[in-house]
């Protein structure tokens, strides 16, 4: 094996070692349910100091990648185990390890039946994860890309609720249909490298592709058939108009730590290929697709919102807002502006936190009143006083309310989008007033007003927030606040990965957009 | 007195007047087969088409295939075939019974295939002889044992597995009944 | 007939020792399902290393009609592996409803020895008479639980349309021969050579030759529109019967295909690839649409294998196309292997959970089968995740290797690759739907299954293939590369 | 013209479709096993006939024929095997009724 | 050094008592009670009245390091992405320090006002944590020297304002009004934002003196489209038409939030901003006249409103509106300093008639309907002589506040050629002082109308409620002589004399000296003149009982007038329904919005997701549809095979034949 600058395997480390804790919990014996939680959660927690000490040792002006492994894996088609991060890939790694080991603890209380399996399932899904943000091959990266689709399938559909089927099966079936066709672009891909090269080495090695796209170049009509297949599994994940639909059966459906994971994290591995591979891999057919994606983003921003506003079910609600959130990671990537897309990825961070924060406490009060339809909850704010004010926290921060994370990332896409097209930025930036209705309306409903009907006949039931609930919202508002105040904190990190995707894809957009919208 | 090289009137050599006759008997045995009601005389029927075929063999000059398709075919194919006959049926069905619903899809689709073929080896240049050739028994021997060794040995395995399979499923069990995992 | 043509043919005349011997031992000791069980295992290990010895000198036999190469090996061991397995995965299921191990294992040995025969044959002649050998066999093993209705019902209705087929065949095989005026696969290649040249004509014989052909090898290996057998045959057989019929004659009918398509007819691959190319985006997109509807988990594998035929044939357009690729061959003994053990290991679940009779393998079976047997679920769970194609498991990287080949020789290769990834998307959701019934249903309390030392034992070992030829391709990838070689060589 | 190997292979094709005619229409599983035999046996007296008209194929073609009576003699012995299993198990020898699998 | 310390001291108490009430003193208001919980809060507002009255003194004295154009600090990078850098920081110049002065006074004195006034309600920690957090983003507001930081504090008085006026967040209209008042301020906010990314692009800084001293380099059109996107911010905040819709609504708040935030602090925001901005609007003329129309365009149809509600705060709001649109109108004509002297008056009256109100309205327990009150005068006499005193003042009556500089902006706008924005606010003048005498003679005046059980109730409020009232007369009283003198050169037109210099050179209408004499003096005549009948005739209609002049009110007049003929009869409704604005947004927002939303909704699940699910079914359908070939008739396969087999055949002889 070889490790660059280190000898230990430092993020290899992080990616495996919540499968070795899946092992481990294998062969817990049944019944003791403690030390099957104790070690999912110790698993993910060693997984999240590995995490950290690879965060505190990253030097954010290197350029290229950190913490390179890189072991043969099927030599004949130069396919290799390499992985490695920049600081985009640190960043998001990070935030994987962080939502884990939370929803690991946010699933301590409402997950009682087939534990064991839950736990497992939950740590093969973070392997899965951390594996998509590190892997430096494409090959790697369409393993892991794919292995991160069964414990989610399973995940909502053993524990998760009524319609839990069918939504399951709806998320695996569309992940699959694009992300089958993005095996296809990236083997084309590789092939046509291999044929330029005239060998199969390094031909899915994510770093000399980078290199021959930005030098060579792939061909026309291969980077536009790949393009739009990655494009496809991306927005798809993301997830972008018109290939939403999953999103918000999954959500539902989902239990609250899926809910959680699958909004923080799930989301952001189609961002995140759109940045790591989509944009330098093909840069032309990025450029020529970019305005319509940049529509598409516009609709699901707006759209998204004007369908959150009339969701009876506040899980449903949530995702309609993720929808349009997302919208604005994608609009600040295809902008091809560097706040643009520092905000996008900051937006795709804030995101996270706050929308798992979000999920954590719908799940807060499913468990105690097994009801998610925002007309029968209500009130609330007399009963549940630190709930309520906890969940407004997260719905400010939400709305992107200045001081929190939300407003700088959502502010910098738009800064960019505007640097590229004011109107498209007018659009975007409406969305601040829906966003606004759609969260206080929701807000307005659960937590004002007398309680309900509903709400009064659960009687004791309807207790207030416990502690270990707290404890799991802590260190998202902490980080949500930090980011807010400190948000170069993350953006002194992604600078250079930002700087090197952009390079590869610059100039054009402007001129294209003003085509389409003549 | 001397039998003329070729039928008078007609100008046919014997031995195409022998192929026709052979021919028609053919065919028109095979037609019987697939189109008579009563199996046993379909059984019948078979074995008048197969003696039909061994005759043509010896108007191809090929003596060996005929014995071995009078032997082979006659002889133990043909009665195996009646002997199921009897041992699955006793009576003539009525026509409903015999043929499927669909014998005239069936027909037509056979016509088509009859046609097809026919036009397809009449635009065919087979690279053949004009005269047909005899073949000696003895040639035929060492060939079969210089060149066909293998496929010799192994239509004798082959027969190996289907007599003990067949005998398997053929044989009848003390304990009989209906048993069945539904799939 | 030389010694040499003897160690040549060893493999095959290993297999038919061990099938003789077990009538013998079963005239002698009859019933004995121990000492069956020992011989044919040792007897199929026996195989085995017969076959990597003399794989060890490629070589030809009976004046050129017998070739062994690197092709020869990497079948014959894929063979003799697929029918340890099945014997293996067969013995408690036959024993729970009496049926006779000894000419179970027999007739099956019998079988695998056509297929060795194919995977070597250099003759047309040869090939016939190994298809024969291994199907013959076939339908006796499809109705095999001769008491049973069903499998009775299969058997005659896979028999009859095999036999109808090989007739198809053997006529084709008549034309090809009074073309080309040689049963030899190399001779048939020249001749057929230089009428691609041109220096000969290309005349509608061939092409009904061709069409016959082509009919044939399709019903062997169930392609749509000569797909019909197969549903019937899979739902009626006993299940490790079904297993093996997915799996040894398809892939013995593929091992036909390399020897008569690509080494004889590859010439002609111009002509027949648009063929190919119609036969494998019909099969796969039939084979997955039929099977998305079916509550019978066999049959439902039954259209999966189809499908599964379709993905294969895709390997072999590649390397049709004009922009040939071999990596296609490759990727189709790849999947080859993979298919084997995956299709192979769902249907041993399906056999183990049918060891109590009665069990019948509606999907309702699979209800709550994660709560009940937790191992077997998890095991058809990995089968089922690597006939999806989910990685890292060995169906991705089958898939995976088909697709490339397709996308390298582009093309019509090329949309085939896409159509077959639009329709293992289709595929994951049939395959889910049983994964839906084991842990997402509750099913009837019913006391778990007797299982074996040796059933775990098969099952952990197609599961532990599943998986490394997922993760660890890299020995066998270089063995299908060899053997592809070889055949084109 | 008559004497002639088309002759014999229009015989042979006759002879097969006859043989298809009858394996698709007929009920009876034995008379479609009788057509398969029809069938294979127009096979034979096309190679045959290809031996007898072909210099190249002039040996070949009669021990080809020989192999291929014997594989149709196997076949017929594993088919009647299979015809008497099942009519055992239904007491009809009428295969458009084994239909219970279906779909 | 020691004033940078005292700057950051100013909003950094209110921010420190937020977080810690907010985080503990629930716990600590339920063990040791609430002034224990709200002794941090109020001591952290007046410690940081103290810091601001130095700092602001040391500004406006022009003492080192403010100097004239007063001094910067910078706190930390805050956004440091590539180009765009946002470095926080504060800047304090006079105007600034007109600004602390109003803002930290009256919330001091509101906070301890609130003390009284809260005494009942069991959330007071939670009172206090909000009114400490909004002096907080006020405070960054005026502070910030970014026009970023300037708009994060411009949310946080909007999160702050929403939390107050839902601050009985049992109450659902204090819900609704809470949650209108943060989405219109939005729609203000989006354009805001949207002239902040402008003045990032077109000058790559958002440092605010940066772009005030080079805002001349940009063209016209582009200066143009950010003055008005920046004005379309202040609109939201300082509820100009058509933005004006959630400021009475926002009454539902308790009365020292109105007080505070809705009549002299938060709403005045919009007018800091663009006197902050005045360059950019010194060089976009066309973007002036908008701001003058709408701001005058607000005044009168507020103006208008208020002489029909009967709500006590509402009549306030209303008010309030009208004032904040002369303020706007005197920003528009180019009377800078003339608009900030009426904001800071302004906020002291308005504030105190607020606090009066509350106290009112607490004194007859709860209720606000004027048609309740009467004849209160003498029940309450402090809150009785300070509402006069705030009512006089709003009315321009010399010496009082409001005089000095509502006479001021009609006279600048007259001087500068804005005849039309005179007139009006002339009228408007009139009309204020009617609807203000209105609201005396219902409220204090004339015969009572108090409900009968609350009656004997009827009390003046705490000690610390009243003393707010007498402290805040006094600048009500004296804040004009103070300031507005002498005529010529003020004190307030040297103290903002460097904020608006160039701009006012540049525009090319100077801030005329004001005198008693000429034009001015007969511009002041005419003004207290129409002030004095506005007085009168309310006087007339809704009765008086003052000093023993005695005059009963004169229901039946009104409604005479109201009555009179068509044009009367639709004056009269349109002022009682706010001319239909609710109406209007609820119809356009709430039914056709919903309409919109739920028919998106509908198209998400019958389009976009019908056709993934019909995707679905088709596949199933095939599939069911494909397997009935399966009869099960081995016969029908072998048709099917031969089918096949003649295709195949066919297939075969065309590929060959191509060849």
């Amino acid at each position: 094996m070889i490790v660059e600058g280190s000898s230990l395997p430092l993020l290899s480390l992080v990616t495996f070692v919540p499968l070795v804790g899946a092992l481990i919990i294998a062969f817990i014996p049944k019944g003791n349910e403690r030390a099957v939680r104790w070690t999912a959660l110790g698993a993910a927690f060693v997984s999240f100091g590995l995490s950290l000490l690879m965060l505190i040792g990253f030097d954010p002006l290197a350029s290229g990648f950190s913490y390179v492994e890189r072991v043969d894996w099927i030599p004949v088609f130069g396919v290799q185990y390499k992985v490695g991060v920049d600081g985009l890939g640190a960043v998001l790694v990070v935030l994987t390890t962080t939502l884990s080991w939370i929803s690991i603890l946010a699933s301590f209380g409402p997950i009682k039946e087939r534990l064991k399996e839950y736990m497992i399932s939950f740590l093969i899904l973070e392997v899965g994860l951390i594996g998509v943000f590190v892997a430096l091959d494409l090959f790697l990266f369409y393993v892991f890309w794919e292995v991160v689709l069964v414990p989610m399938y399973l995940i909502i559909g053993i524990w998760g609720g009524s319609n839990r089927i069918y939504a399951t099966i709806k998320f695996v079936l569309y992940t699959l249909v694009g992300s089958l066709l993005m095996l296809v672009a990236i083997l084309a891909t590789a092939y046509t490298y291999q044929a330029a090269t005239g060998s199969w080495t390094n031909a899915f090695d994510f770093e000399s592709l980078r290199t021959f796209a930005g030098t060579v170049g792939f061909a026309n009509g291969l980077q536009l058939f790949a393009f739009l297949a990655f494009f496809l599994a991306f927005a798809i994940k993301v997830p972008m108009f018109p290939f939403h639909t999953w999103l918000p059966d999954a959500h539902v459906e989902a239990p609250t730590a899926g809910s959680v994971i699958l909004a923080a994290i799930m989301l952001k591995l189609g961002a995140y290929g759109f940045i790591r591979f989509a944009l330098p891999l093909f840069p032309d057919a990025a450029r020529t697709f970019a305005p319509w994606i940049i529509v598409l983003s516009l609709i699901a921003i707006i759209y998204g919102a004007i369908v959150a506003l009339v969701q009876p079910d506040l899980k449903k609600l949530i995702a309609y807002s993720s929808v349009s959130h997302m919208g604005f990671v994608t609009l600040g990537i295809f902008v091809f502006q560097e706040q643009g897309m520092q905000g996008a990825i900051l937006q795709m961070v804030n995101h996270g936190l706050i929308t798992g924060a979000l999920f954590l406490l719908v799940g807060v009060i499913y468990e105690r009143t097994h009801d998610r339809t925002i007309a029968k909850l209500g009130g609330l704010a007399g009963r549940t006083p630190v709930y309520a004010a906890a969940f407004g926290f997260f719905v400010f921060a939400s709305v992107g309310l200045p001081g929190l994370s939300g407003f700088v990332g959502e502010f910098l896409v738009l800064v960019g989008a505007f640097t590229a097209n004011p109107y498209v930025a007018a659009v975007a930036t409406s969305c601040m007033i829906l966003a606004a209705a759609y969260l206080l309306w929701m807000f307005q409903r659960l937590f004002t007003g007398e309680l309900s009907e509903f709400l009064t006949g659960l009687g004791g039931h309807l207790t207030d927030i416990r502690p270990v609930e707290l404890l799991t919202l802590a260190p998202l508002g902490a980080l949500i606040v930090v980011f807010g105040l400190f948000p170069g904190l993350i953006l002194n990190l992604v600078q250079t990965s930002v700087t090197t995707v952009l390079e590869s894809v610059q100039g054009g957009t402007v001129a294209a957009f003003h085509v389409l919208v003549r | 007195m001397a039998i003329p090289d070729t039928i008078p009137f007609i100008g046919l050599s014997w031995n195409d007047l022998l192929f026709l006759a052979f021919a028609a008997l053919l065919l028109g045995s095979g037609l019987l087969v697939v189109v008579m009601r009563d199996i046993i005389r379909c059984g019948l029927a078979m074995i008048v088409c197969f003696g039909a075929l061994a005759g043509i063999y010896v108007i191809l000059g090929a003596p060996l295939i005929a014995g071995a398709q009078v032997l082979i075919y006659i002889g133990a194919i043909s009665v195996l075939v009646l002997f199921a006959i009897m041992l699955t049926q006793t009576k003539a069905a009525p026509v409903r019974l015999v043929f499927q619903t669909q014998a005239v899809p069936a027909a037509i689709l056979a016509v088509i295939l009859a046609l097809i073929l026919v036009l397809v080896i009449g635009a065919t240049d087979w690279g053949a002889a004009a005269e047909r050739l005899q073949v000696g028994t003895a040639e035929l021997a060492r060939i079969l044992f210089r060149d066909f060794v293998l496929p010799f040995e192994v239509v004798s395995v082959l027969l190996l597995a289907a007599v003990i399979g067949g005998i398997y499923l053929a044989k009848r069990e003390l304990d009989q009944g209906e048993a069945t995992d539904r799939g | 007939m030389t010694v040499q043509d003897l160690t040549t043919i060893a493999p095959f005349v290993a297999a038919v020792l061990v099938a003789g011997a077990l009538i013998v031992v079963d005239l002698i000791v009859p019933g004995s399902r121990r000492a069956t069980l020992a011989i044919s295992l040792a007897g199929l290990a026996g195989v085995a290393i017969v076959t990597l010895i003399t794989g060890a000198t490629p070589g030809e036999a009976f004046g050129g009609s017998y070739r062994l190469d690197a092709l020869t090996t990497f079948l014959d061991l894929l063979f003799v592996a697929v029918v340890a397995l099945t014997i293996v995965f067969a013995k408690d299921y036959l024993a729970a409803r009496d049926l006779p191990l000894a000419e179970f294992a027999a007739v099956l040995i019998f079988a695998m020895s056509g297929a060795l025969l194919i995977s070597a044959a250099a003759d047309l002649l040869v090939l016939f008479l190994g298809l024969e050998l291994m199907v013959l066999p076939g339908y006796l093993l499809a109705g095999f639980a001769k008491r049973d209705a069903l499998s009775t019902e299969g058997a005659i209705k896979y028999f009859l349309l095999g036999s109808f087929s090989s007739a198809i065949f053997l006529f084709g095989l008549a034309f090809i021969w009074g073309l080309t005026g040689s049963t030899r696969v190399d001779v048939v290649a020249t001749e057929l050579g230089k009428i691609v040249a041109g220096t000969a004509p290309l005349s509608a014989g061939l092409a009904m030759g061709l069409a016959f052909l082509t009919t044939g090898v399709a019903f062997k290996i169930a392609a749509v529109p000569f797909h019909y057998w197969t549903p019937d045959a899979y739902q009626g057989s006993p299940t490790p019967v079904t297993g093996y019929l997915s799996v040894g004659p398809k892939i013995g009918a593929f091992a036909l295909i390399l020897r008569l398509f690509v080494g004889a007819l590859g010439p002609l691959r111009e002509d027949w690839l648009m063929v190919i190319v119609v036969l494998a985006t019909v099969t796969m997109t039939l084979g997955n649409l039929v099977a998305i509807s079916q509550d019978n988990v066999k049959r439902m594998l039954a259209y999966s294998s189809i499908a599964h035929t379709g993905y294969m044939l895709v390997g072999l357009a590649a390397w049709a196309s004009p922009h040939s690729s071999i990596a296609g061959l490759e990727g189709l003994l790849y999947y080859g292997a993979a298919y084997s053990f995956m299709n192979l290991g769902a249907f041993a679940v399906v056999a183990a959970l049918q060891r109590r009779r009665g069990v019948s393998s509606a999907i309702e079976t699979f209800a709550g089968l994660g709560r009940r047997e937790p191992a077997l679920a998890l095991l058809m769970t990995l089968f089922l995740l690597s006939l999806t194609g989910i990685p890292p498991t060995a169906g991705f990287l089958a898939k995976a290797y088909v697709v490339l080949a397709a996308v390298e020789a582009g093309g019509p290769a090329g949309i085939l690759a896409v159509i077959l990834v639009l329709n293992a998307a289709v595929a994951a959701f049939y395959y889910l739907r049983v994964v839906v019934y084991m842990y997402m249903r509750e099913g009837k309390d019913v006391p778990a299954v007797e299982k074996s030392g040796l059933l775990r034992l098969g099952l952990a070992g197609t599961a532990i293939l599943t998986v490394l030829l997922g993760l660890y391709p890299g020995p066998l990838v270089r063995v299908v590369e060899d053997a592809a070689r070889a055949l084109v060589s | 013209m008559i004497n002639s190997l088309d002759a014999y292979l229009i015989l042979s094709a006759l002879l097969f479709c006859i043989g298809t005619f009858g394996f698709l229409a007929r009920r009876n599983a034995i008379s479609m096993l009788m057509s398969i035999e029809l069938m294979l046996n127009a096979v034979n007296l096309a190679i045959v006939a290809f031996g007898a008209f072909n210099p190249l194929l002039r040996e070949q073609g009669s021990i080809i024929a020989l192999i291929v009576i014997a594989v149709a003699a196997g076949e017929a012995t594993v088919g009647l095997a299979i015809v008497i299993a099942i009519f055992r198990n239904r007491r009809t020898p009428l295969v458009d009724e084994y239909d219970a699998m279906r779909q | 050094m020691p004033y940078d310390l005292l700057i950051l001291i100013v909003p950094t108490l209110p921010l420190a008592g937020f977080a810690f009430t907010a985080l503990f003193g629930r716990r600590l208001q339920a063990r040791s009670g609430r002034n224990a919980a709200s002794a941090l809060p109020i001591g952290a507002v007046v410690v940081s009245w103290v810091a601001a009255m130095v700092v602001a003194a040391a500004a406006l004295g022009r003492a080192e390091p403010f100097g004239e154009h007063g001094h910067s600090i910078g706190l930390w990078q805050w956004i440091p992405a590539g180009k765009f850098v946002v470095e926080a920081g504060f800047h304090v110049d006079a105007l600034t320090a007109c600004l602390l002065i109003v803002v930290t006074t009256i919330g001091m004195l509101v906070h301890i006002y609130s003390i009284g006034y809260m005494s009942h309600d069991p959330g007071t920690w939670r009172f206090f944590a909000y009114l400490n957090l909004f002096m907080f983003s006020m405070l960054l507001l005026v502070l910030a020297d970014n026009f970023l930081v300037i708009f994060v504090a411009w949310e946080l008085v909007g999160l702050s304002s929403y939390l107050l006026i839902g601050f009985w967040y049992r109450k659902r209209s204090a819900a609704l009004a809470s949650k209108k008042a943060f989405i219109v301020n939005r729609v203000g906010d989006v354009g805001f934002a949207l002239g902040i990314m402008l003045i990032f692009v077109s000058l790559g800084t958002l440092n605010v003196q940066e772009v005030l001293a080079r805002i001349g380099e940009l063209d016209q059109p582009t200066i143009t489209a950010i003055a008005l996107l920046v004005f379309c911010g202040a609109a939201g905040k300082s509820a100009q038409f058509p933005l004006h819709v959630w400021l009475p609504d926002a009454m539902e708040g308790p009365t020292p939030v109105s007080a505070l935030i809705h009549a002299a602090t938060m709403v005045n925001a919009g007018v800091y901003l663009v006197a902050r901005a005045n360059p950019i609007f010194g060089h976009a003329q066309s973007a002036m006249v908008v701001v003058a129309a709408i701001g005058i365009f607000t005044a009168i149809l507020a103006a208008s409103i208020a002489f029909t509600q009967t709500d006590i705060k509402r009549v306030l709001a209303y008010s309030t509106l009208s004032q904040l649109g002369y303020m706007f109108a005197a920003l528009g004509v180019g009377a800078w300093t003339a608009a900030i002297f009426h904001l800071m008056a302004h906020g002291f009256f308005k504030g105190l008639l607020f606090l009066d109100s509350g106290s009112v309205i607490h004194a007859v327990h709860e209720e606000q309907d004027m048609r309740r009150m009467g004849g209160l005068w003498r029940r309450i006499p402090i809150t009785y002589w300070t509402t006069l005193i705030g009512s006089l003042a709003i009315a321009g009556i010399p010496p009082l506040a409001g005089f000095f500089s509502k006479d001021e902006i009609l006279a600048e706008a007259f001087k500068n050629g804005f005849l039309v924005v005179w007139a009006i606010g002339f009228v408007v003048a009139g009309m204020t002082a009617f609807y203000m005498f209105r609201l005396m003679g219902m409220t204090f005046w004339g015969p009572s109308h108090v409900a009968p059980e609350i009656e004997p109730l009827v009390h003046e409020s705490p000690p610390s409620m009243t003393v707010p009232l007498v402290i805040l007369a006094i600048p009500t009283i004296f804040l004009g002589l103070v300031l507005g003198l002498p005529f010529g050169n003020s004190l307030i037109h040297t103290w903002l004399e460097p904020v608006f210099a160039e701009t006012l050179a540049a525009s090319g209408h100077p801030e005329a000296a004001f005198s008693l004499f000429g034009i001015d003096g007969a511009l002041i005549l005419a003004s207290v003149g129409i002030a004095t009948v506005g007085i009168l005739v309310a006087w007339h209609f809704f009765g008086v009982e003052l000093l023993g002049l005695r005059r009963a009110p004169r229901p039946e007049q009104v409604t005479a007038i109201a009555e009179a003929n068509a044009a009367t009869r639709f004056l009269y409704r349109a002022s009682l329904n706010k001319w239909w604005f609710d109406e209007l947004n609820d119809l356009l927002f709430i039914r056709v919005g919903g309409r919109i939303a739920t028919a998106c909704w509908w198209f998400d699940r019958t389009i976009v997701d019908g056709t993934v699910n019909g995707l679905g079914a088709l596949a199933r359908g095939l599939g069911t549809g494909l397997r009935r070939v399966q009869t099960g008739r081995v016969q029908n396969y072998a048709l099917g095979i031969a089918i096949g087999l003649i295709v195949m055949a066919g297939s075969y002889l065309v590929i060959v034949s191509g060849r």
